[in-house]
């Protein structure tokens, strides 16, 4: 072994299934990992990256087997045959790992003190009073605003971006010498996923840590990495130096992946006068549920007014926390708002819920945390179809398989998936997953919540198309939710910035990518057009 | 949760009337009364309450054969009913007045805990009831604490070991325990362990001995747990196996989630992993069944077992009082034992809730 | 046997349970066996029975189980045959046959040859002398056979104990699946209700339940019980408005929590009913409490019916029920055989519905794997 | 006053006894120092403890609330006790001598000068009036039982008087001796109220007092060393125990695991079946445990199915006595008793008071005077139960009932026996409250079906069993009828028409048979013990031939199991089986 991997994977396989039906994910493949530097892992949705990553720490699915050939070795320690309690004390201490969706990784029961401390307490044996303080200063590390309160919440009381950021400060907690990043930075706005990539370079050249990156994201690969693997379809097919891969790749499916050209603009184009949706002085709170004293609450959301036509798509963007899942829920009426809501001219802000089932067939959401919102226990087949069921009364079984599988097709996945539940799938394909249960049911309006985050840029470009398409085809309204402004750039025809729950700025694309008149969006589109 | 918790303790008075008064007006429908059992006392074909239970008390023969008293079994119950006495216990039961007076005067009364006398013993109820509490809660605690703690810790390891060796045979286990009968359990423990045909290890009866006021401290602790072993075992023997497979499945419920790749990435043991992550999301279920064990474990369960081993607990009060149809004493530990029911199952809400603060009592309006 | 393998009638999915649940062995083994014997005690009569399943007399054709024949068809007088007497069975025999179920014994039927006193043990541990020293001939009787053995002993009756358990578990099963199934389904909708909407309808519907929970349920079965004689399906009925209650708590704490997940909000999302959400997303949930608690149901549904049998409120005396000979167990400790048999029928009952229980669970657990 | 001093002379007019009896005489002449039966040098000493099944939670016996612990009588003495040699015998206890005219309207007793409360305060007459009133102010058992006396009065410090209400009644005088004299100080303090439950330990006068009482496990009584009737010689060789206790059980198998170990001295054991099976374990085998059967002369009273008279299917005596056909007593005893029974034969079994074979002598004359209103059977058949036991016997007393039941108008469809007039079948209901009961009942069940009838058995709780008895709401139920060995008023609750209109009279048969009336009439008034006799047998032929019942049978003795620790004398009573009679050895 090279005294300078601090990781080598070699010869590696990974299957599922049984004897029988041996189904090969990933297929002998070898990845060195160099002390102190970055390395990155690309490559296709759904072709083993995030297996890969998890096997290193045997955290692979029960039902999958590792080939008994495979050798993952880690400052020379084999890891696939290390006993528990070495095992145990790598974990978290000596490798650590931010996983890929955040949402549904944070234990929902306890608080995100608790959770951060914890893997504090369990190596190290700090002290109480000490512990809260490292905490803070960890929260304040990754960016989260209001560490003291924030702390004290439990998972699903944060933002996407807070979650994952707790995540990273989680890894980062006990100086690990290396870090796996799985996709760390999606649900992260271009001004925080910077600071957060600062972050580890300036941990890698103070401490030498090595990180190994997967992500989708070439910009941060280029500039971040020192070597890149690409894989597809469960084999490594090309790896390198990153600068030499970037500038001549051999495979041809990095050619593609390289070579797909940057999003342009999206055309002006002439929509009908027609309003699909009239948001008025929108207004959220949150209530908190304490035990034995009184309600406290939070303000997300203040006094949202805009207005969204037929055929339209706004992009939504503002910095991580600032309210943009809040206000799509809010819209659909999936949480308690204030104000009103006015859906093809008609105010749906106070009808009841039962009222409103009959409607819902004409606006949808993609949720950012495609796995939590796939119910674990119905095949990707049966969640699809339900709302087929609940809403289009008139298709029979032929019919709606007919449709389901179509759209399977539509998003990129194969008819075969089906049968499987959401957690045999990879971040993307359940990103995937979720975009087809809203766009079989073809609404008037989507509320799409980072639908592409965890998808390589052939995907989400083919994903981009499709609702392009659909649009153009059966004059959908989007309401897209990203931090990735070149895909806000693609699809949007109007931006709307929103900070700390309340509209900065609402205009056209261009006129917001070019001529930015607030400030906070100016430096928002600035950081973007750094990577 | 304030307003909730307050509004339920609120509910608490009007659920205890409605318990009152469905239960009153169905024994108004028995048939036989106290005035009943007391003329089959004074006849002796009166059968004790727990002859069902306890085997026969009789033989082979007919309730008042074996009495030799020249008095009690030659004279009595002449004449027919005495209608001069039958009314003079109407008048003592309290029977001479309209029910409905009767139900306002009981509701008064245990509103403000007074709970009357037993009507064939001159003992206030609430004291019949903390007389038979140590042995109530001897059995009911230790009961319900030997097994969740023996369950829950069993249930986790199982689910860890799903389908292993250790998975297989202790179900069976628990399984062959749950089926075997506390009563023939207790039965054979005695023989075995408390006969004279056998080993005579441990007391037959009763919670101490005789001279416990004059034992130290110590020697007092022993002479208990000496007495309560074998009641003890015939009846915890029945009561791991729902919980610990209660446990043991919901954990395994929960062992898939996300969350404990996470926790497992941090660098926590199996047992961590279970003890500190996935308990309290498991715990959920665990937790809303105990209220029912309780109650059970308390006031009701270990009816069979107080007979056998002479042990005087609720439970045989409660059994003894319906059947002897002591209705001073039925509608008394009724009252105290719904509303301990009650703030039970309040206590075990708001407890949902501190487990897991998602959960609130709310309507759902979307 | 039970070769369900049919892929153009189950979908994938289904087929995925059912695959996942033949995998788990025991399981699988457990429900072979219980529908076994479930369907063998189903035709107990046939089995065990103190009637000839056919006979033929005097060039007839007869059925005895399905029909009643005075003696006079045999030249006897009595008003009801006893294939058993010797007056009769010689009778047939003379001119005809008869063919006899296993075992000649009915629930019911008293062994009047019983060689031993009431409770008297299994026949094959007395010896031929005494086994036959009852019959009219003593030892050269032909009915002193092993047709007329007590294979696991008579209970303190004289009645035969194998016979008593063959119906018993027949009458227990049955009783006890039927209401374990209507009190689930009751339990579980109201539980699912109450915790699903929360809010009035769990406030006062669970303050009801609390009141129902309340009634003295024993003078309730001692009123009706006094004005008409218990039957199977009266205290079915009885029992059903009270057992319904053990599974409402679970199932509403697991519809509160799960209310909360976010794929319920995406179902509600998508427009689909509240009941469908309730059944298709919340009830898998809350299925791992009700399946682990149904075993549990079902044979405390059995042991009720074993203490309402104790205090004389169950089935009519003389019935034929697992509760019964448990309690016959206890009261005659000097006859192991009946506690024994007792025992291992309820043990054996329960640890093949624990396991299939399980097995069920595993089908419907969808990261469930079984390493091989 | 004059009354008084009236009074006084007649005291010393008057011929006192010194015991009474209701045989032609005492066996025990005025100057007897002991009962044959006892040892009258028996040692004292030792303990014996017995067991008691169930609870208690009072020391009070004699008012209604509560149960009363075992023995709780032990503590006081009545005016005579009596002789358990002879069939109806008292003598002398608290009592020196008593008095009553040749016509039986009145008993005085005068009290011994030594007799005295355990806290050392004498006996007065006071006392036994207050105790006499008390009791049947409290408690029904005694308002019934000396419903006759109607007012008690003290003549003297020392000699009370008890009144009756009619004259002739022979047994009057006698049953004064036998109520607890009760301390009448003692209750009348304040703090004190006979009427509730209370587990402080009572005044008492008798030979043994509480000495420790464990609330529903144990009672203690130890001997009164001071005992003021100790030297009497009713009293030689009895009370030698210096304790008694009562361990209490719920359990009886535990109550015999107990006694294997040992924490019991002796069991009085009333089941075949435990007698046969449960005593087999090393102390027996070793010989360090005896099991008995000891023989007594009691009377056994009926113990039977009753028919219920009332209902129209059983006015028929055919119906009744197929039905008693119908029941095999020999197979049950076999099978189910381990043949440790006898069958009942009579309604006073067991003694001289049975009437066999053919009716003879007085009897035949009694019977006479009723002839017209009796069964012929009565005069020239001698009554016999019905024999069962094997296949064939049965069969042919299944034969016999069906002819009866024809005769009776009953004819079968379709295997059910169907009246020929109302064309319903017959349906019997066997209520019952004892389990136990179940398995005498279901064999004759199956020889009911066997002859088309329809047999249902009901087991309900003790309380509605009561209501409905008092109601006679009921088919048939298996009742007991206990008798002395002097008959009398019971009689007519038990047989008499009045009782059979009474709500809740012990008359649950429904029987209204002049016959029966006028013979009971006649034991009542009888004149002499033979008299009492020949009538009480032409009794029993009456109602037996009626065919009321279907008798059950009884234990031929009482079992006892025993560990070798007692003696007792060789000469064991005919009447009674006293354990105060025996000593630690
Ligand atoms: N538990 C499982 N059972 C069966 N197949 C699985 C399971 N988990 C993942 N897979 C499959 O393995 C393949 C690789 O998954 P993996 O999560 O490693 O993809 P990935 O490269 O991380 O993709 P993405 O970029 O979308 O996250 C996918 O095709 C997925 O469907
Ligand atoms: N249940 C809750 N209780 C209290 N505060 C909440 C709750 N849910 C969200 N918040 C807070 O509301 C703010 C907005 O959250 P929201 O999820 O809308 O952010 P976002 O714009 O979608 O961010 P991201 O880009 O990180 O997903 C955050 O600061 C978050 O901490
Ligand atoms: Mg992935
Ligand atoms: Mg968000």
């Amino acid at each position: 072994m090279d005294k300078n991997n601090i990781l080598e994977i070699k010869n590696f396989s990974l299957s599922f299934g049984t004897a029988q039906n041996y189904k090969f994910i990933i297929d002998k493949i070898n990845i060195s990992i160099p002390k102190g530097k970055t390395t990155a892992i690309v490559g296709e949705s759904g072709s083993g990256k995030t297996l890969t990553a998890l096997s290193i720490l045997r955290l692979n699915p029960n039902s999958s087997n590792i080939s008994s050939d495979s050798e993952i070795s880690f400052n020379g320690i084999n890891l696939l045959k290390v006993n528990r309690k070495q095992l145990n004390n790598i974990r978290g201490k000596e490798i650590s790992m931010i996983f890929q969706e955040p949402l549904s990784s944070l234990n929902p029961l306890h608080t995100i003190e608790k959770q951060i401390s914890e893997i504090l307490i369990i190596h190290n044996g700090f002290k109480k009073e000490d512990i809260q303080e490292r905490v803070l200063k960890l929260l304040g590390k990754v960016r989260i605003l209001d560490p003291e309160i924030k702390m004290k919440r439990y998972p699903h009381q944060l933002s996407g971006g807070e979650r994952q950021r707790v995540m990273i400060a989680m890894a980062l907690a006990n100086e690990p010498s290396l870090i796996i990043a799985d996709e760390p930075t999606t649900a992260l706005d271009v001004t925080v996923q910077f600071e957060i990539l600062n972050l580890l370079k300036i941990l890698q050249d103070e401490m030498g840590l090595t990180i190994l990156f997967i992500t989708h994201d070439l910009g941060i690969v280029r500039n971040f990495s020192d070597y890149v693997y690409v894989m597809q379809e469960g084999k490594v097919i090309e790896e390198g130096n990153t600068e030499i891969l970037f500038n001549n790749p051999k495979d041809q499916y990095t050619k593609n992946l390289l070579g797909a050209k940057d999003l342009s603009f999206r055309d002006i184009r002439k929509l009908k006068s027609e309003r699909i949706l009239e948001v008025e002085k929108l207004a959220v709170k949150f209530e908190q549920n304490k035990l034995f004293s009184k309600k406290q609450t939070t303000r997300v959301l203040n006094s949202i007014s805009f207005e969204m036509k037929t055929g339209e798509t706004i992009g939504l963007v503002g910095e991580s926390g600032s309210g943009k899942t809040t206000l799509g829920l809010a819209i659909l009426r999936l949480i308690r708002s204030e104000g009103d809501i006015i859906f093809s001219g008609e105010n749906i802000s106070n009808r009841g819920s039962n009222d409103l089932k009959k409607e819902r067939k004409n606006f949808q959401i993609v949720f950012q945390d495609p796995f939590g919102s796939l119910s674990p226990r119905l095949t990707i087949g049966q969640i699809i179809e339900e709302g087929l069921i609940a809403q289009k009364i008139e298709l029979d079984f032929e019919e709606r398989m007919k449709l389901v599988k179509s759209t399977l097709k539509d998003v990129g996945l194969e008819v075969g998936f089906m049968n499987r539940y959401p957690h045999e799938f990879s971040g993307g394909q359940r990103q995937r997953i979720a975009i087809a249960r809203a766009i079989i049911l073809r609404p008037k309006l989507i509320v799409l919540d980072e639908p592409t985050s965890s998808l390589d840029t052939t995907v989400q470009l083919q994903i981009l198309n499709l609702l392009k398409n659909l649009q153009d085809k059966f004059n959908l309204s989007y309401l897209f939710i990203s931090h990735d402004l070149r895909v806000i750039r693609y699809i949007s025809d109007r931006v709307l910035v929103i900070n700390r729950g309340s509209i900065v700025e609402i205009d056209h694309t261009e006129n917001i990518f070019n001529n930015p008149k607030d400030d906070y969006t100016k430096k928002l589109i600035t950081s973007a057009m750094l990577n | 949760m304030l307003a909730y918790t307050l509004r339920r303790i609120l509910l608490i008075i009007p659920t205890i009337i409605g318990i009152m008064a469905i239960s009153f007006v169905i024994v108004q429908f028995a048939p036989g009364g106290p005035i009943e059992r007391i003329i089959s006392q004074i006849n002796g074909s009166e059968n004790s309450a727990l002859s069902r239970v306890s085997g026969g008390y009789n033989g082979d023969f007919s309730q008042s054969t074996y009495q030799n008293s020249d008095i009690s079994s030659k004279y009595r119950g002449s004449q027919g009913l005495d209608p001069e006495f039958i009314l003079e216990l109407e008048k003592q039961f309290g029977f001479d007045k309209p029910p409905l007076e009767r139900f306002f005067q009981m509701i008064s009364n245990y509103m403000r805990f007074d709970f009357g006398d037993s009507y064939y013993r001159d003992i206030k109820v609430i004291d019949l009831i903390v007389e038979k509490l140590p042995v109530s809660i001897s059995l009911g605690l230790w009961m319900t604490l030997i097994s969740y703690l023996i369950s829950i810790p069993l249930g986790m390891l199982k689910a860890i070991k799903d389908g292993s060796k250790f998975d297989v045979w202790t179900s069976t286990l628990i399984v062959l325990s749950y089926a075997l009968p506390g009563f023939l359990v207790a039965i054979f423990l005695i023989i075995f362990f408390a006969g004279g045909s056998y080993l005579d290890w441990f007391p037959l009866r009763g919670l101490t001995s005789d001279n416990f006021s004059e034992m130290n401290f110590y020697e007092q602790i022993l002479d208990y747990i000496w007495h309560i072993t074998l009641p003890l075992i015939s009846m915890v023997l029945a009561a791991f196996a729902t919980t610990t497979l209660l446990t043991k499945n919901s954990f395994l419920d929960e062992i898939g989630k996300q969350y404990v790749l996470t926790a497992k990435a941090k660098g926590l043991t199996d047992y961590q992993v279970l003890k500190r992550h996935v308990f309290r999301n498991a715990m959920l279920i665990i937790i809303s069944g105990f209220p029912a064990a309780f109650i059970s474990a308390f006031f009701t369960g270990a009816l069979l077992i107080e007979t056998i081993f002479s042990l005087d607990g609720l439970g045989l009060l409660s059994f003894e009082s319906i059947v002897n149809r002591d209705y001073a004493v039925v509608f008394a530990s009724l009252y105290i034992f719904s509303f301990i029911g009650l703030i039970i199952n309040l206590i075990s809400d708001i407890l949902y809730h501190w487990i897991d603060p998602r959960i609130d009592f709310e309507k759902r309006d979307i | 046997m039970l070769k369900i393998r049919n892929k153009d009638y189950l979908s994938p999915l289904s087929q995925r349970r059912l695959d996942n649940f033949k995998k788990n062995k025991r399981a699988f083994q457990s429900l072979k066996i219980f529908i076994f014997l479930f369907f063998l005690s189903l035709f107990s009569e046939f089995i065990i029975n103190d009637k000839p399943v056919i006979a033929y007399y005097k060039g007839d054709i007869l059925l005895p189980i399905f029909q009643d024949y005075p003696e006079e068809r045999f030249g006897g007088f009595l008003a009801v045959t006893d294939y058993r007497d010797p007056f009769i069975s010689d009778e047939i025999n003379k001119n005809g046959w008869m063919i006899w179920p296993l075992v000649r014994y009915n629930y019911r039927t008293i062994n009047y040859e019983l060689p031993l006193p009431a409770p008297s043990p299994p026949s094959y541990l007395i010896d031929k002398e005494t086994r036959c020293k009852n019959y009219i001939n003593g030892i050269d009787d032909a009915s002193c056979s092993i047709w007329n053995w007590n294979w696991l002993g008579s209970d303190d009756q004289g009645r035969d104990v194998l016979a008593r358990l063959v119906y018993g578990f027949r009458i227990s099963v049955l009783f006890g699946l039927i209401l374990t199934i209507l009190s689930s389904i009751i339990g579980v909708i109201v539980g699912a209700m109450q915790g699903f909407f929360g809010g009035l309808t769990d406030l006062f519907s669970q303050r009801l339940i609390e009141i129902w929970n309340s009634i003295p349920s024993l003078y309730l079965l001692i009123i009706i019980s006094s004005i008409i004689t218990p039957s199977f399906w009266l205290l079915l009925f009885i029992l059903l408005l009270f057992s319904w209650v053990s599974l409402v708590g679970v199932v509403r704490a697991e519809f509160l929590r799960a209310r909360n997940f976010e794929y319920v909000l995406a179902a509600k999302a998508l427009g689909i009913s509240n009941s469908k959400i309730m059944y298709k997303h919340l009830l898998p949930n809350a299925m791992v409490a009700t399946l682990t608690f149904l075993p549990f149901i079902l044979n405390g549904s059995i042991v009720t019916l074993t203490s309402l049998d104790f205090l004389g409120f169950g089935l009519p005396p003389g019935s034929a029920s697992l509760g019964e000979l448990l309690a016959q167990g206890k009261n005659n400790i000097h006859a192991p055989w009946l506690g024994l048999t007792s025992f291992f029928g309820i043990a054996i009952l329960l640890s093949l519905l624990i396991f299939i229980g399980e097995g069920v669970r595993d089908a419907f657990d969808p990261r469930k794997v079984f390493i091989e | 006053s004059i009354d008084k001093a009236n009074s006084q002379t007649d005291l010393n007019s008057f011929e006192w006894l010194y015991g009474l009896t209701l045989g032609d005489n005492l066996k025990y002449k005025d100057n007897f120092s002991y009962f044959d039966y006892v040892n009258p040098e028996a040692p004292k000493g030792g303990k014996i403890s017995q067991p008691a099944i169930g609870s208690f939670d009072t020391l009070n016996p004699f008012n209604l609330k509560g149960v009363a612990a075992n023995g709780s009588y032990y503590i006081y003495d009545t005016l005579l006790k009596r002789s358990d040699d002879e069939p109806f015998s008292y003598y002398g206890l608290i009592a020196e001598s008593v008095y009553h005219p040749d016509d039986y309207s009145y008993v005085v007793y005068k009290i011994r000068d030594n007799a005295r409360w355990h806290d050392g305060i004498d006996i007065t007459a006071e006392d036994i009036i207050w105790s006499m009133n008390t009791l049947k102010k409290y408690n029904p058992n005694y308002k019934y039982y000396y419903n006759n006396v109607t007012q008690v009065e003290a003549l003297d410090k020392k000699v009370v008087k008890f009144y009756f209400d009619q004259s002739g009644n022979r047994e009057l005088p006698l049953i004064t001796g036998q109520f607890p004299i009760l301390p009448k100080h003692y209750w009348e303090e304040s703090s004190r109220k006979f009427n509730e439950t209370t587990l402080e330990f009572p005044l008492g006068s008798g030979p043994y007092s509480f000495k420790e009482v464990i609330l529903n496990k144990k009672v203690v009584y130890q001997r009164n060393p001071d005992y003021w009737g100790k030297d009497l010689p009713i009293n030689r060789g009895f009370n030698n125990f210096d304790e008694i206790i009562f361990e209490y059980f719920r359990d009886r198998q535990v109550q015999l695991e107990a006694f294997k170990a040992n924490e019991i001295d002796i069991i009085f054991e009333n089941s075949s079946k435990r007698w046969a099976t449960g005593y087999n374990f090393p102390a027996k085998k070793d010989g360090k445990v005896i099991l008995d059967v000891f023989k007594t002369k009691n009377v056994q009273g009926m113990q039977a199915f009753i028919f219920n008279l009332r209902k129209e299917k059983f006015k028929n005596v055919l119906v009744r006595r197929a039905l008693n056909l119908a029941f095999d007593f020999e197979w049950l005893n076999s099978r189910l008793f381990y043949d440790q029974y006898k069958r009942i034969d009579s309604y006073f079994d067991n003694s001289e008071l049975e009437s066999q074979s053919l009716p003879i002598g007085e009897e035949y004359n009694v019977l006479l005077e009723v002839s017209n209103l009796v069964p012929d059977e009565v005069f020239n058949e001698e009554f016999r139960n019905v024999v069962g036991g094997s296949v064939q016997q049965t069969r042919k007393n299944l034969r016999e009932a069906q002819i009866l039941l024809k005769e009776a108008g009953y004819y079968i469809n379709n295997g059910k026996l169907v009246n020929s007039i109302t064309n319903k079948p017959l349906v019997i209901d066997f209520l019952i409250s004892q389990m136990d009961m179940e398995r005498i009942i279901s064999q004759f069940q199956i020889n009911l079906k066997s002859i088309g009838i329809e047999s249902n058995i009901r087991l309900v709780d003790t309380t509605q069993y009561q209501k409905r008895l008092d109601q006679f709401d009921f088919d048939i139920i298996v009742a007991n009828f206990p008798q002395s060995l002097s008959p009398g008023n019971e009689q007519r609750d038990y047989w008499g028409s009045e009782a059979a209109q009474v709500e809740g009279s012990r008359n649950l048969i429904g029987i209204k048979n002049e016959a029966v009336d006028t013979l009971i009439d006649k034991i009542i008034y009888s004149n002499s013990r033979e008299e009492l006799i020949a009538n009480t047998k032409a009794l029993d032929r009456v109602l037996k031939w009626n065919y009321y019942v279907i008798p059950h049978y009884y234990a031929a003795g009482i079992r006892v199991a025993r560990w070798n620790k007692f003696n007792f004398s060789e000469n064991i009573p005919d009447y009674n089986m006293n354990l105060f009679t025996w000593w630690s050895n």
